[in-house]
């Protein structure tokens, strides 16, 4: 049973829900600090999908029987739920995808007639491969320039320098909420605020804020919002692009197929209308009803109790982690996430990472997918601890001990 | 302490891996070759010169971990002024031998018998063997160019 | 415990291994003939997800920590099975992509670069949407031409046909093993052969031959062979792309961001090698893992015994629709495979399809995602049963039944 | 037989389903409209004239199923020869009727209560509701290009 309805933030019995939490590792009790590149799974949405496939599995959409219609029904109670989570207007602005890299390539690519060579598209020295590439191949594919916008030393997006980036020439402005390296939360609502002025419209790369604070996407009026299940304690293979509804009409299908068309003949093909417009083929419905799983999960645990624990473990191990003398953070950012990158003076991350591992820590190590932001801090990669509300300060502590081994053991 | 790891990180590799030999980009060089692990972001350079049928000055560059540099460290002691007919022959051996944890002493010397602990952590493996990849990818090119 | 290791094909005992096929719908056994949609999934399929989300997820590939390890092990471990599965030659040459429709848009889309306004495209007029839409899309964005061989009224490409529209111009062939419609099996072999003579590359959609027949992709010597997961009893959202390794070497990468980069840059970018260039994000793990046990389950209860089973059940039905009056057979293909489309005189599909369910029997009624193909007939839609190992004789008698009331009822 | 099977399929359903009145394109129309549901291939055309205030020669075509057909059947007989200003009101008030299973006679004309029991069957509800909404598309069009 999932702890649902808990009046208090009990965390011995939240990591109950989560199965994977309670093994060894190399003889040492897992600790699991790499939520940053994909979250655990609480039991209830493993259920969930099981409960799918052993009960209700068919095609959906196009189907009179009973299964098709139960499939269809909890894949559309899915999208509903996600809707209602990040506060859309309806649920004809929620595009399941593979994830987010599946959603910023949607947007991407479905802009290209409308680019111009002599357009320009902004992103920032702190985006994930995920959010830069996509970008420079429509630049490549249609003449139009990008340009970065610059950070500090402390990881924070210079914003007099972004503003004076975006101009009547800048089309997009493709930035991330939350930095997967740096945990540096940007103030997106401001800056969205800015570039509709210029009427410049905004994508936000969501995949590392999503389930670490509360995301309105009508308030912070944003024209897009990419996220990941797998992040949001769903499963793998799903993810969401929102785009406000005038937005998506008028951008072009990606993938072509089945489900996204209303009539095919040899001659000509006319599009199905929103959201399925841009679902083409069979879709991963048992991922996206784990979704809507783990959404109500979320909700059942609250997810304000969740982002405090966030940041009390985050706190304590800020405070920790400067103790040590020969660690260097990289990124100091005022506004931040449950994301802590650091290098350590004279040992390679890959190393720290083995050692860690040994004594059960789960930690990533290298460039974190963000090899611009490594150049700018012209190191090879950094050691990264990002935590969930499942963890403890205890497991800090453990972390804090590895550490100091490694070192002695490297030095 | 957990004895694998004091197995890894025994003294040898930490020597070869703090101070590793053949360090650096030689002022001159006939042949290099970049290599690049996409994985961790461990990247090495490797330099030779061929004087007839040997490659002399076997030297890298690497901004990788203990293990990638220790590996390039004891690598180009390895390599160093042998014969070019030789070379690649040792090269498969090696990396055989990293990947099986069964590199042996009457063939290889004996600090290279500190990679067969690379075996028992197999995320680890790719960065033993890039220096290795990268010499063999420089090896192959130049005979190549030499056709 | 999956069946495994039967000697004989006993389907008590491997319908015990499908949970769901145990329930009633409308008071009824629930008779499943929608397999051509998508195909249940044995309980080693929904094992192997709940057991890798309870023990092993993490991120793939970047981790040097032991649960993204066995993750990574368990993920490639599976491109293992379905290479061998279809006999590729190399684990290189295994996409893990969304599905068929994702497969077939990959490469319709990298291919966007080497195709000339005076290249032609050729499919087929029994193709499904996802076969044909991105084709026109491609033609479309490149100028390129069209062409669309005919079948005859028994539902068979008109080879005759097919070679004259082959020429040197012609840059692909796209065409699907088995018609989803019509249960047309094409010689793909033979047009294959024929194809490569004219240096023509092949796509074949396998979608419905996959898990139907054994697949060989080196000896039929296709060039493309894309199918889907859920077609072959493993989870929603994963499909395969097959490709000969220099072809994929040559394509254009098709969606941009982590994994499938080996180097990023704000000025340039290199991409990965095979499979992982064509993988951009992070992979669907749990479904790529049930996909490999699904093709376990497969081997260990033997697909020909399968096939065997399949056929039976497909003959036994024909015979039994033949006897009624008013039923007309959609395609009459002598090479077929376990699926069955008719019309009924005077009673729309859609009508059927009610009076199905309300026995329990899962049927699929409509265009089927051929509407080209229904022009052709000029019909608006078919009734089809499509069979797996699972369905048995008596199952038929049952749909015989309530197809004779629905005539009464209707009529 | 199972009895909501029979509701669905009773006597009114099958007659205009069958038989369905105001069936074919007539040879003058002012306003003409298609219907689509991509889901299960139904298909419908919408036809009427408009004559001062009232709609007149509502007519329809479909390849639809007999729920589709029987609902236009009733349709075009519920709509012919209203008045303009009631018109879009009566298609709403049915949909939504359709939709809950609660058409009222009072309202609506006693053969279109077979329409409630389609709430039942709620993968059909699509192909009864397909003519209403192309004859609200085709009644907002035609508004539209008054203006
Ligand atoms: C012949 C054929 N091709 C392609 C597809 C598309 O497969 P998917 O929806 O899994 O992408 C299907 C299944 O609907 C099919 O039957
Ligand atoms: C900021 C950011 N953007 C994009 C991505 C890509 O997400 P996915 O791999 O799920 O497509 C990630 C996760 O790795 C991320 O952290």
């Amino acid at each position: 049973m999932p702890s649902s309805n808990k009046n208090i933030f009990n965390i011995d019995e939240i990591r109950k829900d989560f199965p994977i939490l309670d093994q060894e590792i190399n003889g040492a009790p897992l600790i699991y600090f790499d939520n940053a590149a994909s979250t655990q799974k609480p039991k209830a949405v493993i259920d969930a999908i099981k409960s799918y496939y052993e009960n209700d599995h068919s095609n959906v959409h196009r189907g009179v029987h009973s299964l098709s219609i139960r499939a269809t029904d909890l894949y559309e109670a899915s999208r509903k739920k996600v809707a209602d989570y990040i506060n859309a207007n309806s649920t004809d602005e929620i595009i399941f995808t593979k994830g987010t890299t599946d959603s910023i390539n949607l947007v991407a690519s479905s802009l290209t007639k409308s680019i111009q060579p002599s357009d320009e598209i902004v992103i920032t020295t702190m985006e994930h491969h995920s959010n830069i590439v996509p970008w420079q191949e429509l630049c490549r594919r249609t003449g139009a320039s990008l340009k970065v916008a610059p950070i500090d030393d402390n990881g924070e997006l210079i914003i007099d320098e972004l503003e004076r980036l975006l101009c009547k020439d800048t089309k997009i402005l493709a930035l991330t909420h939350t930095s997967n390296t740096l945990g540096t939360i940007n103030p997106i609502k401001e800056i969205i605020t800015m570039a509709h002025h210029l009427n410049i419209k905004v994508l936000i790369d969501g995949a590392q804020a999503i389930g670490h604070q509360n995301i309105d996407v009508q308030d912070l009026d944003c024209d897009f919002y990419a996220f990941s299940g797998h992040k949001l304690y769903g499963p793998t293979g799903i993810g969401v692009l929102y785009g406000k509804e005038d937005l998506l009409n008028e951008l072009e299908p990606y993938q072509f197929g089945g489900e996204m068309i209303l009539k095919v003949t040899f001659d000509e093909t006319t599009y199905n209308s929103l959201p399925y417009k841009f679902e083409a083929g069979t879709p991963n419905i048992a991922a996206a009803i784990g979704l809507g799983k783990a959404i109500e999960y979320i909700e059942s645990i609250n997810l304000n109790a969740c982002v405090k624990q966030e940041n009390v473990v985050t706190e304590y191990s800020l405070k920790k982690l400067k103790d040590l003398s020969n660690i260097k953070l990289i990124g100091n950012s005022e506004n931040r996430s449950s994301i802590i990158s650091f290098t350590i003076e004279n040992i390679h991350p890959h190393d720290i990472g083995t050692i860690l591992n040994q004594r059960g820590i789960a930690m990533r190590t290298g460039h974190h997918c963000t090899m611009p932001l490594m150049d700018f801090y012209e190191i090879p990669g950094t050691i990264r601890a990002s935590f969930s509300f499942y963890n403890t300060e205890s497991e800090v502590d453990e972390m804090v001990a590895a550490l100091q081994t490694a070192c002695e053991m490297l030095g | 302490m957990n004895m694998e790891l004091q197995n890894l990180y025994q003294k040898t590799m930490i020597q070869h891996g703090n101070n590793p030999l053949n360090f650096g980009k030689p002022q001159e060089y006939e042949h290099t070759e970049e290599g690049f692990n996409a994985l961790c972001g461990d990247k090495v350079n490797i330099y030779f010169r061929r004087m007839e049928n040997k490659l002399i000055n076997f030297s890298f560059v690497s901004v990788g971990c203990i293990v990638c540099k220790a590996s390039g460290s004891l690598m180009t002691e390895e390599l160093n002024n042998k014969h070019l007919e030789n070379v690649a022959t040792s090269i498969d051996n090696a990396m055989i031998g990293i990947h099986n944890g069964n590199l042996k002493n009457d063939f290889f010397s004996n600090d290279l018998m500190t990679l067969n602990q690379i075996k028992k952590f197999p995320s680890r493996l790719k960065c033993a063997l890039l220096p290795w990849e990268t010499a063999m990818r420089l090896i192959n090119n130049m005979k190549n160019n030499a056709r």
